[in-house]
């Protein structure tokens, strides 16, 4: 996290990766697992390389409501978070809400999602938002009200208004909150994609994503292809998780103490 | 004096942290406009304190207190508070820091960008304009924050020991430079500080406080004119007033017992 | 939907029909299919859109709310949808008796729903065969939801779970286990597929919906019986994991089971509905507690656009 | 959120829930919706009341798994968090593998965990702990990497250890990141467990767990009913997001700026 | 001097901040064993960043330095560091922060809380042990972390202006106190202060810095015998040397240009 692009970033990641793949080949052997249970990494490599057409086609899907999805929990996020910093009432009046949307089960709303999001890509934008709205909301609402007391002070002192208050210091302070937030998020943008493909994706032509890959490799029993599907879903998710890393260094690493000063 | 209306006004005031002990008891102070007032007093006395309670950053228990003959959060605008902590945010570069309030109020970038500038020079750090707050060393900081409190023209400056970092020539040159911005922009202040002579060079009146529970202990004088020239620290009233005042303090402290 | 094909009706143009399925694209649909690549939709002057469905697909609310036109699914759903007033209405049976079946290992074989007992089967929770066998046969079994894998059941030979049996067994035989399929569908319990249409639909365009079913029903005889290519090439283009083998297994099974043109010795024959058999379901729906207030079948069904005897 | 148990904790939720009950039947009227698409707020309480022998067995299927995989989560969620805030290189090596188990879809893992945990309970609990353990990890993590330096310092200079500087300082620090993941943990938990319950649940006389309601109402076309599950999994998940709210509170009232000091 | 090895040794050390200016230039200086020598200089010039370099929490550019034979992270468990903030952990309260070190250190319970106690009390704040850090005042809070760092009862002290926000008598007492405590477990001192006075009465070695880049311009030294009496502060020979400090401070001190 801290020296962003160090050789540590790549190397290690790496070496462990040996040691990961060596303990699942042993773990294969060992155990007497067949393929259509726990394929090798190898057997995995080869269902991607053979099906990386369908892969890549689906990947593309996926990725379209993923991003839609991840955009607008974190625009939406953001806004909801300011609300309910924004003033005790609004949070007492606001949040039980949101939390009883994000405990519903999604398969409860999907009737409604299909009816007033549409199917196929609306819908699967809608699950997908619905899914990563809520770590946002939480991360940034406690990062909002975690702002030093002092600060709080220096602002009162300077007659500023609760929206000043709110955008010029909770926000940029409870930044490291938000950006934990997306980082939650941009992993769950795309298997929640894959869940909407699922969910609403099928009435509009869903054989589209890697949802579908996930049901057609699954009933066709074909294993390795389907851990490779998953494993695009992942790559996939690296590449949100990355973009969140990235913001993340070029939000707090001039300030924040998660980066180490140039030498201290 | 009984025409003008008062600055602040403490009448009776009694000040506890929620249902804490008392902290301050019986304060009963007139602060008449242009008064430059510094309190002084042995550590946890409650001069912090006084001065939250002027800034309507923290309400009072008992008594009244009115700032510009209103409650104290209401006259916020005319105020402004150097903290005892240099309180910068530290996302912004010191130049940003300094901008802040005139940002809040709205006023337009390239004032606020001239403004900012010319009060980071007062305070000699236009040359890390673009530093941020952790590549300061503690004085640059505070001086960071005298220089935020600026910019606002307040008419009523309450500062908290601003000066308690500095070493003594910058000490001596930041308070002759305060008295030279109040000279153009008159406001009346309320100083907390541990120098003695600090007091005696800036103020017209020190109110020396005793602990336990906080209070007024004595009030001296301090009627050379202004402005005052950095000789006057040389001249042998000076001395005296310094002699009167460290007296007084040695009356109210009495070593902390535990 | 109301919009849709009311104009066109009269003029030159074709009339413009939604058709939601119930499922990914596959042979099971082949019927609309061969319908849609033979032209025999256009014949009728319609030009039919063939909604892909798959889980979760939510086909019946789709029609109801006039997403769609028409739509398919099971027949016995219709029957309880109808009954909590969803606005749709069967309007033509898809197959005689539903395709559903309990997959299981030759090894271990289910001859009769009464080999359930004491079992776990992997089935979808509320399915009404389940609450059938549970208190129409008595049979106790314990029940694991359906997910969509089948590698628990190649894993465990001991293993049963709900099928299509013009699907799954395909796939598991050509994993080299060697399977057999119990269709569910008997005397006490047959539930059709049907065809179905919104109210509002059916109420304005009934010669629409006449067309549709005759040129559906025309495609599915061709499709069993005739050449399947046109079909299973426009399916193919849906789907690219869809064999030549698959297909022509999933048509071989089809005609196996009589579960589309149906046994001609009981009196069945292509998209016929009775309301004899209907009654018998409702009656049957109500007694095991999925229904809770009586329907009546002309609610359920209409019968006036099913062919007459060829 | 601040002072914990005022009265407008519950008297705003009140009104603005009243707000929220009259938009939803209004929307009822205005948008023509039916009863198995959106059924009013009354319509669910009466399939409540009606089917409240059949839900709150579920209830409580489903509340012995989703606390089971919540505490395994917050568990494991605290233990991994330390591991990887305690060196940068077990950061690296680590955090992607991390990633991947949460980025891979359950449905591809549900062979593997029927096979290792069970069906049943230990399956269900096994989700839930999958669903609700990253957001607490991503959150305790950045909670660590975020620790004053000035502290950090401090601790350095008392010469104290890795482990030493973990515990006694970047975690008590990291305390409201914690909190916030255990609240998002806590709103999924009993989504997570209703999901396990469908993946690799197992019911004997169809009544395990909501899951089980859920897809047994959505069948039968019960939507009333359905809607009653949903809210009972809500009620759950409020004890759970009400139990995390009280650790908050025990654990930072006293010193956090998240809580207004006393009269300050 | 020239048999006992030097506690802290600079030999022509620079330091500068990542790839920014020269912050310390030609540094050279020996410390040797129960030396207190005081730092004093204007704000800016390094004073802290020396002290930072002592305790290894930060590293020196090019040249070299040992602490106690050693590189300065070896050294650590011989050092004790009181910041020029508070560095209070706010989750505990101030006996539990004055414990700090011991725990960290492993010392029993009942140990750590007799040491943190008499601690307290030297400090004045044996009433407020149970206070958070919130509750207690500026200067309250720097008292709890010199409390702190001197139950370690450590061979080198490191002392950032620990007294700047003390009131005078405080600040006496303390600095007394500070002597009596070295009287009974001896330690070497490197003092930051702005106080030329309290450098005087502490010290006997007074470095006083230049800045631009941050260097050594001279050292003064103060012979009076240790114990040192309160009363040494009228005596004539020490206002000497405060005068002497003063002048070479004045000699450092170009008004900061901008
Ligand atoms: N982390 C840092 N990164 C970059 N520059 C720094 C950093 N810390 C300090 N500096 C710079 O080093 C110089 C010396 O700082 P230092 O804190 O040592 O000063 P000081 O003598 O202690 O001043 P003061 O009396 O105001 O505390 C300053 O110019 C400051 O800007
Ligand atoms: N938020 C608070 N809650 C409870 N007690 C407080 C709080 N703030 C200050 N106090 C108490 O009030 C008293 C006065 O504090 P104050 O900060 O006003 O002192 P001060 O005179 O400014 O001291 P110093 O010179 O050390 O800054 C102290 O005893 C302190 O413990
Ligand atoms: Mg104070
Ligand atoms: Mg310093």
């Amino acid at each position: 996290m801290k020296k962003s692009f160090s050789v540590s970033t790549w190397l290690l990641p790496a070496v462990s990766g040996l040691i990961f793949i060596g303990l699942w080949y042993s773990v294969r052997v060992v155990s007497g697992l067949q393929s259509w249970i726990l394929p090798t990494p190898g057997e995995i490599m080869a269902a991607a390389v053979h099906e990386h057409t369908r892969l890549l086609a689906a990947a593309g899907h996926t990725a379209l409501g993923a991003l839609g999805g991840f955009l607008l929990a974190a625009i939406l996020g953001f806004f909801t978070s300011l609300l309910l910093g924004l003033s005790k009432s609004l949070r007492a009046s606001l949040y039980p809400w949101l939390l009883m949307l994000q405990m519903t089960p999604v398969i409860v709303l999907t009737p409604i999602i299909m009816l007033w999001a549409g199917p196929g890509m609306p819908g699967i934008i809608t699950i997908t938002w619905l899914i990563s709205y809520f770590p946002i909301v939480a991360n940034l609402t406690q990062g909002l009200l975690s702002t030093d007391m002092n600060h709080v002070a220096l602002f009162r002192m300077c007659n500023a208004n609760r929206w000043q208050e709110v955008l010029l210091l909770r926000v940029p302070a409870a930044l490291p909150y938000y950006l934990a937030g997306l980082r939650i998020a941009a992993t769950l943008a795309p298997i929640g994609a894959i869940f909407g493909e699922y969910m609403v994706g099928n009435a509009s032509g869903g054989t589209g994503g890697l949802g579908f890959l996930v049901y057609s490799y699954n009933t066709q029993i074909k294993i390795p292809a389907l851990f490779a599907t998953a494993l695009t879903s992942c790559l996939l998710g690296f590449v949100f998780v990355a973009a969140v890393a990235w913001l993340n260094w070029a939000l707090l690493h001039k300030w924040h103490d998660s980066f180490e000063r140039a030498d201290h | 004096m009984e025409t003008v209306p008062p600055i602040v006004k403490f009448t009776s005031l009694q000040k506890r942290y929620g249902v804490g002990p008392v902290i301050l008891d019986a304060i009963n102070l007139t602060v008449a406009p242009h008064d430059f007032i510094s309190f002084i007093g042995p550590s946890g006395c409650g001069k912090s304190t006084i001065l939250k309670l002027v800034s309507g950053l923290s309400p009072g228990s008992t008594g009244e207190l009115t700032v510009m003959g209103v409650k104290p959060r209401e006259a916020r605008d005319r105020q402004a508070f150097i903290f005892q902590d240099a309180t910068l945010l530290p996302w912004l570069t010191a130049q940003l820091n300094v901008e802040l309030p005139l940002r809040l109020r709205g006023r337009p970038e390239a004032e606020r960008q001239t403004i900012a500038r010319k009060m980071l020079e007062l305070v000699g750090l236009a040359k890390v304009a673009d530093y941020y707050p952790r590549q300061l060393s503690g004085g640059m900081k505070m001086r960071v924050s005298i220089a935020r409190a600026l910019t606002l023209a307040p008419q009523l400056l309450l500062l908290d020991e601003p000066f308690g970092a500095l070493d003594e020539m910058t000490r001596n040159r930041l308070n002759e430079e305060l008295l030279a911005v109040r000279a153009v922009a008159p406001f009346t202040a309320l100083f907390v500080t541990h120098s003695v002579s600090e007091a005696v060079f800036l103020s017209n009146r020190i109110v020396v406080m005793a602990a336990n529970p906080g209070s007024l202990h004595a009030e001296v004088a301090i009627d050379f004119p202004y402005p005052r020239r950095p000789e006057l620290r040389g001249h042998p009233d000076f001395q005296a007033k310094v002699n009167e005042v460290t007296r007084l303090l040695h009356e109210v402290e009495i070593p902390p017992s535990s | 939907g109301q919009k849709t094909p009311a104009a066109a009706a009269s003029g030159a143009a074709l009339v413009k029909v939604r058709f939601q399925t119930d499922w990914f694209p596959q042979p099971e649909h082949g019927g609309y299919y061969q319908a849609l690549a033979k032209g025999y939709y256009a014949a009728e002057g319609l030009d039919v859109a063939i909604l892909p469905g798959g889980p979760n697909a939510q086909v019946m609310s789709s029609v109801a709310v006039g997403r769609a036109d028409l739509g398919m699914t099971n027949g016995d759903d219709v029957i309880v949808a109808v009954a909590r007033g969803v606005p749709i209405k069967m309007v033509a049976a898809e197959m005689q008796r539903d395709a559903q079946g309990i997959l299981f290992h030759a090894e271990h074989p289910i001859r009769s729903l009464q080999d359930l007992q004491g079992k776990t089967i992997m089935a979808g929770a509320g399915s009404t065969w389940i609450e059938v066998v549970r208190q129409k046969l008595g049979v106790k079994f314990n029940l694991i939801p359906l997910v969509g894998d089948l590698a628990r059941f190649v894993n465990n030979p001991e293993f049963v779970q709900q099928c299509f049996v013009t699907n799954e067994p395909y796939f598991v035989g050509q994993r080299g286990v060697s399977v057999g399929a119990l269709l569910i569908a008997n005397e006490t319990y047959e539930p059709y597929r049907v065809m179905f249409a919104g109210q509002t639909f059916l109420t304005q365009h009934p010669d629409v919906v006449a067309k549709f079913v005759r040129a559906s029903l025309r495609g599915w005889v061709d499709y069993l019986t005739g050449d399947p290519a046109p079909a299973n090439k426009l399916l193919a283009a849906k789907r690219s994991d869809l064999t030549p083998e698959f297909m022509a297994y999933s048509i071989k099974a089809m005609n196996d089971y009589q579960l589309v043109l149906g046994n001609a010795a009981k009196g069945e024959r292509v998209g016929l509905l009775t309301a004899a058999r209907l009654t018998k379901q409702i009656a049957l729906l109500q007694e095991i507690g999925v229904l809770d207030k009586p329907v009546a079948v002309n609610e359920v069904a209409t019968f006036e656009f099913i062919p007459a005897q060829p």
